[in-house]
């Protein structure tokens, strides 16, 4: 877009900005027209994905505070303390549209952008996880999306040397046309070495460093092609392009780089570019930048202000020195073969001044600029449809009349079923750090030099979100509270992506209130506040939006690494434990959805204290050291959650035999998901003491069976071999893509 | 002994391999720079896994430029310890240390996960297994389909340079299940799966860890 | 009947394996290179069509499966 | 001055991608494909060479660099 371009009202249209906003606009920059690189900036700054404008109002109910809470939203990724000096810098991002578009660059610039989220605080990444949903396993475009966005991860963070340790994999046709990828990162960095984006010191330099920028991603959105003119679809990929290669080498030299004290302020050039940086970094300092885009690195001739300040190339940061010390910092990152120049300094004024080729070409304040911007209560309506999806009258189910292959069909479903045809692909192992790899409730990563480690995972029952949107949300904040127990850690704190479909829709809106309100109530009882988070809208195509999606990532800490635990049966003759209770709820069950084919009812009730009383007691239990095995009921109910307990992905297998004596349905107890149940198994001569601490603490507490054999038998309803199920379950994930 | 561990721009397994030569084996150990040609006086070259060079164009063949690896091979041909793991192994072949060439995976998808292979003791890399031992390593890679041609094959076997063979399942469509070879002395290895990773206990076993043990006995 | 297919980056796709190429050919002295930008050579054996059916297959080809025509353009030539 | 390089996998080198693709070719319908064999196009500019000094330049860059010949062979055409 050339500079001269004349700002027409069909322009500004076409950024996407509304005629108030426009006029909102105006009034900010002190009653003038904005220039066309001024309005790209503003255009992107109160789109949407920078500015929060439709969801802020519910962010703030949010809990976001703690006495372990460093650094809460606000900044590049949240931060919590760990005790030992030590703290956790973790976030969780989406990158759905663009790995909708191109899959396997989409999903790898998600994972390079939420890397650069966490090292540009000073961390070390020890960790990836992701959340992924696709539509239907037979919808056509369904095996390409896979197959891409998992190869995409893959690459990325296989070449950056972060293990992949964990995430989770959802199939529902209600993301046939939006598939959704959110990327979680954590990193360790140490108390006094935290580093944030502030543009702080007058006459500091403004660096550059990275990757040259390019046309990527401008505006890949918002833009109709026929506004750049010329109509050539060559010169201006939608899509970018991850270099993994270039971003390892950018981590290695940024945490060199820090290690000095010459570094003031720092962070990465995500969604916006060079525009958001350098907003974001003066406006949190109360600063001005005066910068000169001759001195920015380009990849291609002829770029314009415009094209320069709105790209989305990958790769790049921004940092601001001490005046005197920029030459080492450029140094460091020249050692490593990066790109790396003084493009700005740092002015009193609070203004974004920006020139090339000596004339200025944009001139805008910057606290009116941000203070300015849209905030919307939007309109909030109950859909009429909620309370119809939520009826559900069991006596009209027929149970099963054969249990076991309501089972193995059960089993094999892509839903149910082992996900090591992803995790696989994914480096699970480098940094030798990973104490239990995927496949088991939470990953749990040591750290070297310490006793400690972090226990991670992400989850959400979006089926249940859309069946109840407040209590589908606290659920899933029980339910990773509850798969970071499973493992021996003490829950910490929540980063969540926030999936939604259009947010002027009132029923859209409602559901993101309900979900907020839901994961609030969750997270105050938990004691688990949320320290960083994304939203995404307009997750919908032609009239259907994807069930609500609240993603959630929580990380937790083992203080004594030897008190972990993984979900499976370890050996022979040991006793399989049950905490809490079954009961009769199938609402919004997989069970419901694959045999009878309904997507209906309540999701299961959620009692916050006894689940409260479940976590004090399995973490009572491991810390004595008698736990050999802990595995949370979810998905697919008691009887899939004892067939995991049975089975790991590498062949090995042990059986074992359960009599249940409960007085509900047999396909509810088998199939029910039913919160607040953790399956424990330890050896016979603990088995009092296990069930003694359990009851100390409020929690029911039954011996049910025994491990050993190579079948899984639930009283006279299920019998079956492990090896026929195995391949059932084992193949299920790849039959969807060959 | 003294290890060095060679740092290219990529390597991402350089602090692991750092690792267990020091903290676990307690030896004493260095960082060597891609740029540097000063191999710091170290006994034994630890070529580490990761992506050297984006792994752009084929994996290794960038990295076989750079100034550390001509020092590595004049260290090499003089009889210097070298072991390259996974990436290492990968810049070993395309540098002329080891013969062959590593490929895509028949599967044309990267893996991770454990698998055995089965132990030739004859080597100075192997000494503290037990002759045909069958062992538990991970691997993690995208080309690691080993190949070579036949008169090279003859000559890999009748040398008993096949350190490492697939036991059962060959994952990646290897050549003869070769899982890592030596070259005619026996002072250079190349693996594909990664002893770094399977050192230590709290990491699930120590089947790794007599690979280090091995080479560092051989030192009076 | 022979299909040759040449697929590359569109112009303004970062070229991340070009760029590393051109880098190590710097430093093997090889100074004189000023872009290096790297693509695919596919090689395809088609029977019993006739040349332009050849060539109608192998664009859907392209299309299709071999290009990845979000980031990538693809020429062909085809032979008897 | 313009050099393309074209590096192909050796007769008798297994090609699994190049079966990859053959094999979901034929998904496509496409069954008169009977073989598919993938390999490298790479585009180099030049400066301040002569024709002559590009040709010798670039077959040492293949040999060096571009292509591994224990599997690989190469070809190239320099242009102006
Ligand atoms: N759903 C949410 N919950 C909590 N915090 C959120 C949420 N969404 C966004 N945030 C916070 O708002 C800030 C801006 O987020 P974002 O724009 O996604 O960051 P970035 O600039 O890295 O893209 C971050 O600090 C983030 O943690
Ligand atoms: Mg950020």
């Amino acid at each position: 877009m050339d500079q001269n371009t004349k700002v027409t009202p069909e322009i500004v249209k076409k950024h996407g900005l509304s005629e108030q906003e426009y006029e909102r606009l105006k009034k900010a920059l002190g009653d003038r027209e904005p220039n066309i690189t001024e309005l790209g900036i503003f255009s992107v700054m109160w789109s949407e994905h920078c500015s929060y404008k439709s969801s802020k109002v519910h962010l703030k109910k949010l809990p976001t505070t703690g006495p372990h809470v460093v650094q809460g939203p606000g900044e590049n990724a949240g931060i919590v303390d760990i005790g030992d000096g030590l703290c956790v810098a973790f976030k969780m991002e989406s990158h759905n549209h663009p790995s909708f578009i191109e899959p396997f660059q989409g999903a790898a610039t998600g994972v390079g952008g939420i890397l650069r989220d966490v090292f540009t605080m000073g961390a070390r990444p020890i960790a990836n996880l992701n959340s992924i949903r696709f539509g239907s396993p037979d919808n056509a475009k369904t095996p390409y999306l896979l197959k891409g966005v998992v190869a995409g991860i893959a690459h990325y963070g296989n070449c950056m040397g972060i293990p992949t340790v964990g995430g989770e994999v959802v199939f529902d046709e209600c993301y046939n046309g939006n598939n959704l990828v959110n990327a979680f990162t954590a990193g360790i960095v140490k108390k006094g070495d935290i580093f944030k984006g502030f543009a702080s010191g007058v006459g500091n330099p403004v660096i550059y460093i990275g990757s040259k920028t390019g046309r990527d991603g401008i505006h890949g959105a918002t833009m109709a092609s026929d506004v750049f003119g010329g109509g050539n679809e060559e010169r201006r990929p939608t899509v970018q392009v991850g270099d993994p290669f270039t971003e390892k080498l950018l981590l290695e030299a940024c945490l060199e780089a820090m290690k000095s004290d010459a570094i003031v302020g720092i962070q990465d050039m995500g969604a916006a570019g060079l525009t958001s940086s350098s907003f974001e970094m003066a406006s949190r300092a109360g600063t001005g930048i005066d910068m000169d885009l001759d001195k920015v690195p380009l990849r291609e001739t002829g770029m314009t202000p415009y094209e320069i300040m709105l790209s989305e190339s990958q790769e790049r940061m921004l940092a601001v020195t001490h005046v005197g010390r920029e030459k080492e910092i450029i140094d460091i990152f020249k050692k490593w073969d990066l790109d790396a120049e003084v493009v700005g300094i740092v002015t009193d004024d609070g203004i974004m001044r920006v020139r090339q080729k000596g004339k200025v070409v944009c001139e805008l304040p910057i606290a009116p600029l941000v203070h300015a911007a849209p905030v919307y209560e939007r309109p909030i309506k109950k859909p009429g449809w909620q309370d119809k999806v939520q009826k559900l009258d069991l006596k009209k189910i027929a149970e099963p009349k054969n249990y076991n292959d309501t089972f193995k069909k059960l089993i094999g479903s892509p839903n149910l079923a082992c996900k090591s045809w992803v995790y696989r692909q994914y480096d699970h192992m480098v940094g030798t750090d990973t104490v239990v790899l995927p496949g088991s409730d939470a990953a749990v990563m040591r750290i070297k030099g310490t006793n400690k480690a972090v226990a991670l995972t992400v989850d959400c029952n979006s089926r249940w979100c859309y069946l109840d949107p407040y209590w589908g949300s606290a659920h899933a904040i029980a339910e990773n509270a509850r798969n970071l127990v499973a493992s021996g850690a003490r829950p910490l704190a929540v980063t969540d992506c926030l999936n939604f479909g259009n947010p002027e829709r009132a029923e859209i809106m409602w559901q993101f209130e309900q979900s907020c309100l839901g994961m609030s109530e969750g997270c105050k009882q938990f004691g688990t506040p949320i320290v960083s988070g994304n939203v995404s809208f307009y997750n919908e195509t032609g009239k259907d939006a994807i069930y609500p999606t609240p993603a959630v990532g929580m990380v937790g800490v083992i203080d004594d690494i030897s008190k972990h635990t993984t979900q499976f049966f370890k050996d022979t003759g040991d006793v399989v434990i049950l905490l809490g209770v079954n009961t009769n709820e199938l609402g919004g069950s997989e069970y419901l959805k694959q045999i009878h084919n309904k997507i209906a009812g309540n999701p299961p009730h959620l009692d916050f204290e006894r689940e409260k009383s479940l976590h004090k007691a399995v973490l009572a239990a491991i810390g004595r050291g008698i736990v050999k095995s802990a595995h949370d009921i979810s998905d697919g109910g008691l009887a899939v959650a004892l067939a995991e307990c049975c089975m790991q992905d590498n062949c090995k297998m042990i059986g074992a035999e359960v009599k249940l004596e409960d007085d509900v349905r047999s396909d509810a107890l088998l199939f029910s998901e039913a919160p607040s149940r953790i399956i424990l198994s330890c050896s016979g001569k603990d088995a009092d003491l296990l069930l003694t601490i359990a009851k100390s603490f409020g929690c029911p507490a039954n011996i049910i069976g025994s491990v050993g054999g190579d079948k899984l038998k639930i009283g006279d309803l299920i019998d079956v071999g492990l090896k026929d199920i195995y391949g059932l379950w084992s193949e299920s994930i790849k039959k969807i893509v060959s | 002994m003294k290890f060095g561990i060679v740092v290219f721009p990529g390597s991402n397994c350089d602090r692991d391999s750092f690792h267990v030569p020091t903290k676990v084996c307690g030896q004493e150990a260095v960082y060597l720079w891609h740029k540097d040609a000063d191999l710091k006086g170290v006994d034994c070259v630890i070529l580490p896994g990761g992506f050297s060079y984006g792994d752009y164009l084929r994996c290794g063949a960038i990295a076989k430029q750079s100034p550390v690896m001509k020092s590595v091979i004049e260290h090499a041909k003089s009889g210097g310890y070298v072991i390259g793991i996974c990436n290492g192994f990968q810049v070993l072949t395309e540098s002329g240390l080891l013969p062959g060439v590593l490929m895509r995976n028949t599967s044309l998808t990267f893996i991770c996960k454990y698998i055995q292979v089965k132990v030739n003791n004859k080597t100075p890399w192997t000494n503290k297994y037990d002759a045909g031992e069958v062992i538990t390593l991970p691997i993690a890679h995208n080309e690691g389909n080993y190949f070579c041609d036949e008169v090279t094959l003859r000559r890999l076997e009748s040398n008993g340079q096949i350190a490492f063979k697939y036991h059962g399942e060959n994952p990646n469509g290897a050549l003869a299940d070769i899982a890592g070879i030596t070259n005619e002395k026996g002072n250079v290895l190349g693996l594909m799966p990664h002893p770094e990773r399977i050192s230590e206990l709290i990491l699930g076993g120590t089947d790794g860890l007599r690979v280090f043990e091995s080479i560092i006995s051989t030192k009076k | 009947m022979n299909a040759k297919v040449y697929v590359t980056l569109k112009t303004g796709v970062l070229d991340s394996q070009g760029k590393a190429v051109k880098h190590s050919l710097e430093t093997l002295n090889f100074k004189e290179v000023t872009d290096v930008r790297i693509g695919k050579f596919i090689e395809l054996k088609l029977e019993g069509v006739t040349k332009s059916e050849a060539e109608k297959h192998v664009k859907a080809m392209c299309e299709k499966l071999l290009a990845n025509t979000v980031i990538e353009s693809y020429k062909f030539e085809v032979s008897e």
